[in-house]
Parts: C-alpha cells; structure tokens; sequence
C-alpha cells in the first residue's frame, strides 16, 4: 500500500519509474488473487473480466487517479467509472489494495449484508462514484461527470473502463458523439478489448472491428496498446492527458482471464460462475500465491 | 417584405400551456438556484426550455436527439455537485427509463426528470408521440416522487418546490393550453393532495388536465342535486393516503381522472391507498388501455371519455355503488 | 487432467428455474410453430434460449449487447410473417420499453418479450440487476398482456399460450430454482386465475414465485386456525376480475403477493379491479419501494418481506380490518 | 400516375430514362405541394423535412420499390419505413401521387377520424409498413424486416429513410452495427442530409461530421450524393442493390425546405408549425402551382 496518506498528485511524487512498474505489477496480481478468491467466496461472479482489466484497473489506482484514499471527498480528484459493472470484484480488490476498504471484507462479495455488491452500487461504498452494472450507462455518467467538472472549471480528470461487447450498446456512441461535441478533453474512456463477451467472441455475437476507426470516425483521439503492458498503459495515460479539445480512448488489448491459465481466451469463464475450490486453488496458484496465502484467501468467511 | 418573412407559428409556445409555465418558471430560478443546468435533447421549443436557454445559455446544455445519454449523464451532473433537470417529451422519458433507475433513482441522485406531451393532451403528433404510460411506469421505481401540476400557477410552484426537494423527481407538464385554475395564493407541497372544492356525495380525484375538467364536472353534477368533492392531486407518488382516507370515509366513494392509461398511474396510486386504508368504489376516468390517435385534445377527450361530462357520469356511478 | 479443466458450473441453469423450463419448453416447440424465431442480446445462457440456440441455429438470431435494437427488429420480424420471441433480463426489456410500446405495441405486433431475472429472485448480482418495475410499466402499454406463471409446469403451457396467442405479451420467467407447485394435469389459460387452495377467511393472490410461499402461508395459517384461499394470478393483464370479485365476496379480504415493488404491479391490478367491481380490504405483500441488494433470494425475501410468514401475518391483518 | 395497375418491377419495365426523371420530378413536385398544403389544413407539421425528402421519396415510389399501389399486400413486395416519421406528409403525398390513397383525403392530415396521423401508423393505412414517429426505431423495424426477409429467402428489398438529426440516437449505431454483422445487403438507408434539425444546425446540437466515415467504420457500403438530383438518386439506388454481402447507405445532401425559398435552410421551419394562408399560398406559388391549383389546394377542408 503507498506510503502516502493525504491527497497527492501522484504523477507528481511517483517513485522512479521502475519502482512505479513493480508497484503496480504487485497490485495487479493482489488485484487479480483477490478477485479470484471473492467470487469462489460469492459463489457467483464474472472473473474473466477482471482478470482483463487487472493490469489496467492498478494502473489507474497506482498511478494515474490523483488522489489516495483518504482524499475521496476531496471535490478535485480524479473520478473513476466502472462502467463494465460486472468487473466489481477487480474494483474491490484494487481499492482494498490501496486501503480504500478492508481487503478481507471485500472478500464478502455478494453477501446479504455486505457494501460488495454484485455490481458496484454508490450508496454502498463511498469510494465508488457512481453505480453500474447495466451495460453502457457509466460511460454516460462519466461523461455528466467530465461535463460538470469542466463547467466548474474543476481540473479534475474522469476515467471510466468499458467491456468490448458494451460498445454494442448504442447509448455508448451518443455518449462518444456527445464527449466529443462538447470538446471533453478531461474524459478518458479505456476499452478493456479483451474480445470476448457473455457468450462468445465478439466476432461471433456481434463485429467490433474495426473499432479504432470507429472511434476515430467519432473524433476521439485513439491509442492502441497491450492492456498488459504497465509501461504502455501509463504512457497510454499520459498522451491522453495531453490530448487537447477531444477525448481519449484507450483501446487496451487484453486476454480475457489472463493470469489463469486454464481461463484464458475461454468464454465460458466470462460469468456468472461458481468455482470450486480445486479450481480457485489452481489459479491462485497459476497467480503465484504460496500454500499459506492460498489458505488464508480461501478459509474465510463460510465456504 | 412577403408575409411570410414573419417568424413562423410555432405551435403550443402558447403562453398559457404548462410546458410555457415551467419553461419560465425555471429562468426566473435559475438565480436563486446556482447549481441549476438544463439538458434538452434537442426538443427546447417543445418542452418550453428555450426560456432557459436564452436566459443562461452556459447553463443549458445540449445532448443532440440522445435520450439515454442525456437521462444518464445527469446522475454525472448530479454527482459532481450540479442539479440538472432533464427535459424531452413524456414518450422519450421512457425511452431512457432504465437510465433514471440506475443512474438517478438507484443511485439517489439529486436530479429532475420534466416532461412535457402527456397524455391526449399531446393532440396532433397522434397515438405515437401521446405517453399514457408513464405515471406508471416512473412510479414503479422505488424513490421516484412523480408530479402532475394542474395549471400554470401550481407549475410555477411545483418547479420551485422540485428544486427544494432532495432526490429524484419526474414531474409531467403539458403541451395544450391549459386552464388557469388556482389564483395568486395558491400553495404547492410535494407529497399532498388539496381540496380545490368541497362536497359530500364523491370526491373526484383528479390532477393534471383533469383537474379543470374535475370541477366542471362538479359544477354538472351540482345541477343535479349532487354535491361533488374535487381534489388535485398533482402528487401521484408519494400519494396522500391520509387525504384520500379521509375522503373516502367522507364522500363514502371516488372517481379518479388523469390523461393516462387507467392502469397504473393516478387511479392505481388511488387504488391501492384505498384497498389499504378505507376501500369503497371508485370509478376510473382515463384512456381505457388503448392508444390515442391524431386530434385536437378536446375532440381526444371527447372521443376517449375525458371530458366533464364523462367524470360527471362515472361518479354518479360511484355514488350508486356505495354500500 | 486438472480439476479445472471441467466446464464450470453456470449459476442457475438449474434444471428446476423458470427460465430453463421456458428455454426447454421453446426448443420444444419449435417445430410445431415453425415461424418462431428466438431473438438474445448475448445472454442467451441467462434467459435460457440456449437450449434453443442448440436445438435450432438458424432461427436462433443474435442481436450483440443492444436491447433497443433487438426490440424493435422484433416488430420488423413479425411484420414479415415470422413469430420473434425477444428474450433478455426484465431489466433490460425496461431498457427497451419505449421500442416494446411503438413497434409491438403500437402496431399491434404479434411478438413476445420474455424477461428473465425479475425481482429479488436475481439474488447476488444485487439492486441494480434487480427489476421490481416490469410488470407496472408493461402493464400500462394499452393492449400488451402481461404474464408471469409460478412453475416449471406452468412454464412450460405458458410458453405454448403465448405462442398460440396473437399478440404483442409480455411474460416473465425466473432466475432461481423454483419449486414446483403444479401437477402434471395442470392447465394454463391467458386471462384466468386460478384457486389452487380454497379457503374462506382471505383470498391470498399471487403471481410468480409468490404462488409457492403463498400456498405455504396457507398452511401457516390454517396452523392458526384461518382458512386462507389461495389464487395463482399468473396473468396481470387482463386481470381476472370476474374470479378477483368472486373471492371478495366470498372472503371478504384480500394480499397481494408479489416479487415487485408495492406499487403498479399485481397488486395495483389487484386493487384496481376491485375498487371497480368489489372493494375490499387488502395488504400488499412485494418489495416496500426501496431497492434490492446482494444475497441469496430467500435471504432477500426474508430481509424485504416476501415470506410465507409475511403473507401469513398480513392475511390476518386483512381479516382484522373486514368491515 | 403510372399506367401499370399489376405489380410490376418497375425497375425492368421503366420508360427511358429521360422520361423517367420526367415523372419523378412531376411527382416530387406534387409530393411538395400537397404536403404543403395539408400541414397547412392540419395547423401543425412539418414542413422542412418534407420539402427535403421529396425528391428522394419520388425516387423510390416512382422507380425503386418494386410494386404499385394494388401489390401492397404481396409478400415479395419491397419494405419501405418512413424512420423519420415527422416526415409523415410527404409520404403521404407520394402514395396519393401513386395512388396508394386518395389525394384529397391525405390532406386531412393530423385530423380526427383520418388515418393520416401526425406519424405514420401501420393500423390506419395499409401501405404503411411500420408505425414511426420516435426517432431510430424505424430502422430497426427495416432491419428485422430484412432479416426476416432474407431468413425467408425472399429476395425483397427493404428501404428506410432516416433524419440526420435522427442518427444521434444510439439507437441507429446498434442498428448499423447489427446489420453489417448479418450482412443484410437487402437493407438500404438513406439519409436525408439537410443538416439541420429541430432546433439548430446538426453542427450546433450535435456534431455528425465525419459521417461518410462513421459509416465506413461501421462497414457499410457508402454512398454521396446530391439528394435532389433525380439521376444521382437513381444511380445511387442502383449501386446499392448491387452490393453485395453489406447494407448499403445514401448520405443524401439535401437542403431542408427544397423548393420554398423562405423555408430554406431556416431551422425555425422544421416544425411544427403553423402555416399561415398567405405563407401556404407563397410557398405554392413557388413550387409553381397557378392560381386554380392553389385554390384547389388551400380551399378544401375547413380552414
Ligand atoms: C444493458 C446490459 N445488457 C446486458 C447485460 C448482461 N451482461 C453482463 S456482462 C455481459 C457481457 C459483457 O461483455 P464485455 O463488455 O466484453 O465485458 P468483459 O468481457 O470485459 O467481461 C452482459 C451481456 C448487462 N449487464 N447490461
Ligand atoms: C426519439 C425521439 N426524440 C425526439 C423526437 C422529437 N423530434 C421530432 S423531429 C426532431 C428533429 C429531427 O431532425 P432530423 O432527423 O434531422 O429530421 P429532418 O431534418 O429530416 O426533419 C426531433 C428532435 C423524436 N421524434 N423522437
Ligand atoms: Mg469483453
Ligand atoms: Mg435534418
């Protein structure tokens, strides 16, 4: 967890960018080992997702977001958008990662009684900006968000993470015509382009390519990069925050599942589904985690 | 200069329509109400925001003929400390109806769903544009107070009362010209049915169009010897049981008039209530689940039993049902 | 060979919940209604037209994550003669609601819309998948027939009646296991209620996954001495009001039970019906319009007031206010 | 009207083409002006996107669509939806022109009792396909219809002519993506470009532009044209049903009230608007109706 507990421009104070990596490597694989053991705990959950965002998800907590979490009433900082909603458990365990909530409750997920819905909810957990979990309409909060700000005359910058087969919903391009319109140079939307959905490839359900064009056509400026390549998707972060008089999309390639091998590229783990503990355990294992870390993730709470 | 380099006609920016009501209500606030912004979605001239816009043009903003967006995007206004009110046609509300339940109603923003074209009044456009479903519809989510002012007075009022209010609103203005009803010391409170006229035998519960509608009808039954309570009830979520109970135990039944299906907005609320507190008969006036059709509104009332004289009727129906 | 090299085990395509008895009942059918095209936005493995995607690719039409547009093409499918089922969570047929009411409704479209995930049965993917508006803002569409049957069996002849009937229906299924309450001669007709227990005291009326705890109240209260009638409402609309003033009559009182906000559903169909017809006493057994959260459908159930002993205590509420 | 009074591909039975662009300007011209004067017998409409739709809606009614006015129950008749619905009475001009009804009885349009509604309505009038009147949702109903078409291997076409205004509604992006993933060649759109909406310019409300490239993102077949130019349209049509495995788009460049100089390219006229005697009889004039046809025009009804 950062050292630092008051509000910091991160980009500011970061360590050597070397440092930086190796922090944010660690808490994408704190990340995707949390999010793995909180839906074997649920029972239920959509761990491809997460894994694809894992990366992405402890880029933007580590480094890009401009404020640790004792700061998260500050009015200038950063907002963040899930707006894939299902990817929840990688959410929490990036914020508990970075001391916005206790990580063994996280683990709680979509338990009677718990913050840790299944799908990230406003009301529940002061950290989360606002609640998603129906296809395209955080991009669209985020986007009120980005326009708010800017009306304020707020510096503040809004990101928000979008799933590939969420860009099939139409409210996702009146929200990039609009973003653009209105000039909406402090939105950044990343597309966590990991190519499959619920069912199926997306060139199965419903063709995406060729996106980049898409957005271009939009008149976002575009940038293409490997989702799980830290130093990319931090120079990703930076060009976009220079980017002037137009939005910013991340098209982040990713492997769904990525770190669980036997997940990997696989639709079926898309979700929503319930893992044995043969099956947490090896991807735990595949996530790098020793007896002792297995066993403490995995005995908690009733299972 | 030809005739015709006038600016055209446009229709129902008549001054006396709800929709020209709120649209003036809301630049007079917007002073008072710093934190007030607009969103239209490209319908300004037909939901009466075009006032706002000319009066504080930094503060309306334009989301293009994306009813979605716009709905959502407000819970993103909302969430960075504005207080935006969503404006478009009834119909289109809908169309973003699960947005206002994620991103307003769940997340319990502090935003304002105005909707103008409800109902018959819609008039011309015809059955696809004229929403006799939307009482229903917003009602049913939970935390959404919903609103049907009866005449520019309480419009006024009711945009005041809606920007005091904290939480998620939908509140339906009106396209027609619309009777004047209340004088100047009218009083508006969210959640609170009032007594616009006394009487015995019934109570007309209505709001809206109606309400006008409802105490000409009184004034019918009068004629014959019947004395006909009326009550606006311009808060159909949450409904004033109390109010209502006391009615019932009163005029012993009800009739209740909206511009809306009969399923589920006005005469449901009033429904239940009563089922709850003090059942007794009522009567239902509103359009009988069948959709609209192009038609000045009056001829639409006339022709889907609206009018006066069908409300005069259902209570006498009421009346004869008591036990 | 890994343990995990298994498939994993999708929640709920539990061989007993409604939305598997309904996608097995579809593929079932296919042959004999050879225009039936099944319509998924990419979640065919939760609606449970999976079965149907299998047993018929060809019919079997993908829309990609876009409930808008999957809806109105219905409206463009059945003006070409075919028979579209729409199928999707409820809360996104909401979603899409504006399309259902112009191009299926509107049109008079013989399309059906088949929602799974309605209610607190949706269970841990919490509040915001959680629909507790559908049945009142489909129910105020002028002429779509709303359905939610409280089986697998019932399912099963549901899925048959709507495909025989012409016209635009909306019906839901369910997400979880759900228990069976009918026989193997059960029968199903749109329209009609039915008594599945007798009783002389209240008339419990529920529709869905209610239909089994409101048969288990029943037993709880006979513990007690009252004998509670039982009525499986599983067609919203048109409400059966000729058997809903029968039972008033006969006893006197009346809850409603439903997996849905308070307001609009059965219970504002319910409460509408007998206001017109016989009013009476009734409790309201759904969700108090507040919204739901994560957790197991009866622990959700129990937290939000849906259980047999619910109902039961609000049967003898209803039989404490008989006039 | 066309002698034909059997279904007819008209496409093969043409008259040259000369006299083909003849007939189609006559009819555009009739469209015009009988939806001219019935927005002003109703009181409310219009006017501007009926103007700038005339010239393509003569197109399709005169050459494209493969059927007469008796054929408009024949299965393998062409489909042909009306998106922009508030363009209601130039359609309901060019089925009087054709005589898919009666010319005197469309100008009680918006009147009680007349199946001419402010929107078209498939239950009032049989030759209207689908009921519109909400932006984006007639495409979708054209979509399913090619669908369900090419499903039933029926070799009809289906046509949909869309606002520009209109394509900021998600709505048609699902659509545009839908039907280049089914590869619905027997789908084509057509756009009346005449850049201005309800309120303003699109450029004002809501930035279309780059808009040939949104649609070659979205993998259409792409076409520009002059939309008032017979030949171009035609031409336009012809390419389009030759495209083989991809829907097809005409961006139509149109002016908004063709045809009536003081309505032209004034947003105020897009309506609804009333119509005052002296402006319907200027705007007549113009459109070169002589004093007897402007009383015919004006005088029926009760205004
Ligand atoms: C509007 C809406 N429709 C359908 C769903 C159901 N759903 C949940 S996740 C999902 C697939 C999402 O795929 P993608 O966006 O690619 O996410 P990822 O691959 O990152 O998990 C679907 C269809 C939803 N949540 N919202
Ligand atoms: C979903 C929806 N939102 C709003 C409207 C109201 N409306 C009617 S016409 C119109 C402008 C349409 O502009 P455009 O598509 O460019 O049409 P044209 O210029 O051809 O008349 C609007 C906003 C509508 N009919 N449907
Ligand atoms: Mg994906
Ligand atoms: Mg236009």
């Amino acid at each position: 967890m950062p050292a630092q507990s008051q509000k910091t421009l991160l980009k500011r104070d970061a360590p050597s960018a070397r440092e930086l990596a190796a922090e944010i490597a660690e808490a994408a694989r704190f990340t995707r080992k949390h999010a793995i053991a909180s839906i074997y705990h649920a029972g239920s959950g959509h761990p491809g997702g997460a894994m694809s965002s894992a990366d992405i998800m402890a880029c933007l907590f580590g480094a890009e977001l401009n404020f640790w979490s004792d700061a998260i009433n500050d009015p200038d900082r950063d907002r963040f958008v899930l707006s894939k909603g299902h990817g929840a458990p990688a959410l929490y365990a990036i914020a508990a990662h970075h001391g916005f909530c206790d990580a063994r409750a996280a683990l709680n997920l979509r338990k009677l009684g718990s913050p840790f819905q299944g799908h990230p909810h406003v009301l529940d957990l002061p950290w989360v900006e606002t609640s998603t979990g129906s296809l395209g309409q955080g991009f669209s909060v985020a986007l009120g968000m980005a326009m708010g700000l800017k009306l304020q005359k707020n510096p503040a910058r809004v990101y928000t993470l979008l799933g590939d087969g969420e860009l099939q919903e139409g409210e996702v391009w009146e929200a990039a015509m609009c973003a653009a319109h209105h000039k909406l140079d402090n939105l950044c939307v990343v597309i966590d382009y990991n190519k499959l959905q619920s069912d199926d490839r997306n060139d199965a359900i419903m063709r995406l390519e060729p996106l980049a064009a898409k957005w271009r056509a939009f008149d976002w400026a575009v940038a293409e990069i490997n989702g799980h390549d830290i130093d990319e998707i931090l120079s990703a972060f930076r060009r976009a925050g220079a980017s002037h008089g137009r939005p910013s999309v991340i098209i982040a390639h990713t492997i769904k599942g990525k770190g669980v091998p036997y997940m990997e590229n696989i639709p079926h783990w898309h979700g929503s589904v319930k893992l044995t503990h043969a099956q947490a355990e090896e991807a735990l294992t595949a996530l790098g985690a020793g007896r002792n870390e297995i066993k403490e993730l995995l005995d908690v709470g009733d299972r | 200069m030809s005739a015709t380099a006038e600016a055209p006609a446009l229709i129902g920016t008549s001054g006396d329509s709800l929709r020209e009501a709120f649209g003036k209500a809301l630049s007079g606030l917007a002073d008072e109400f710093p934190k007030l912004v607009v969103l239209d979605a490209d319908i300004a001239g037909g939901t009466g925001v075009h006032h706002f816009r000319k009066s504080h043009p930094a503060r309306f903003l334009q989301f293009g003929i994306a009813e979605q967006n716009m709905m959502a995007a407000a819970g993103g206004l909302a969430a960075v400390g504005l207080l935006p009110v969503v404006t478009t046609f009834a119909v289109f509300c809908l169309r973003a109806i699960e947005q206002a339940r994620l991103s307003l109603a769940y997340a319990k923003r502090n935003a304002k769903i105005v909707a103008s074209h409800p109902g018959l009044d819609v008039g011309p456009d015809g059955g696809s544009a004229q929403s006799l479903e939307d009482l229903a519809a917003f009602r049913a989510i939970p935390g959404m107070t919903v609103i049907s002012p009866a005449d520019p007075v309480e419009m006024a009022l009711a945009t005041r009362a809606i920007l005091e209010f904290e939480g998620p609103v939908y509140m339906r203005t009106g396209r027609s010209p619309a009777m004047r009803v209340f004088g100047d010391h009218h009083t508006f409170e969210i959640g609170k049915g009032k007594i616009v006229r006394d009487g015995s035998d019934v109570t007309i519960v209505a709001c809206g169009v109606e309400v006008s509608r409802a105490l000409e009808a009184a004034k019918l039954l009068e004629q014959d010897g019947v004395s006909a309570r009326v009550v606006n009830m311009a808060t159909i979520k949450p409904i004033d049981s109390e109010l209502l109970a006391r009615c019932a135990d009163e005029t012993g039944s009800v009739v209740t008039a909206e511009d809306h299906n009969i399923h589920g907005g006005l005469g449901g609320a009033v429904a239940e209530s009563l089922a709850a507190t003090r059942p007794c008969p009522i009567e239902f006036i509103g359009v009988k689940d069948v959709f609209g059709a192009s038609g000045e509104p009056e001829e639409l009332a006339t022709l889907y039993g609206l009018t006066a004289p069908h409300i005069a009727k259902a209570a006498k129906r009421a009346i004869a049902r008591k036990g």
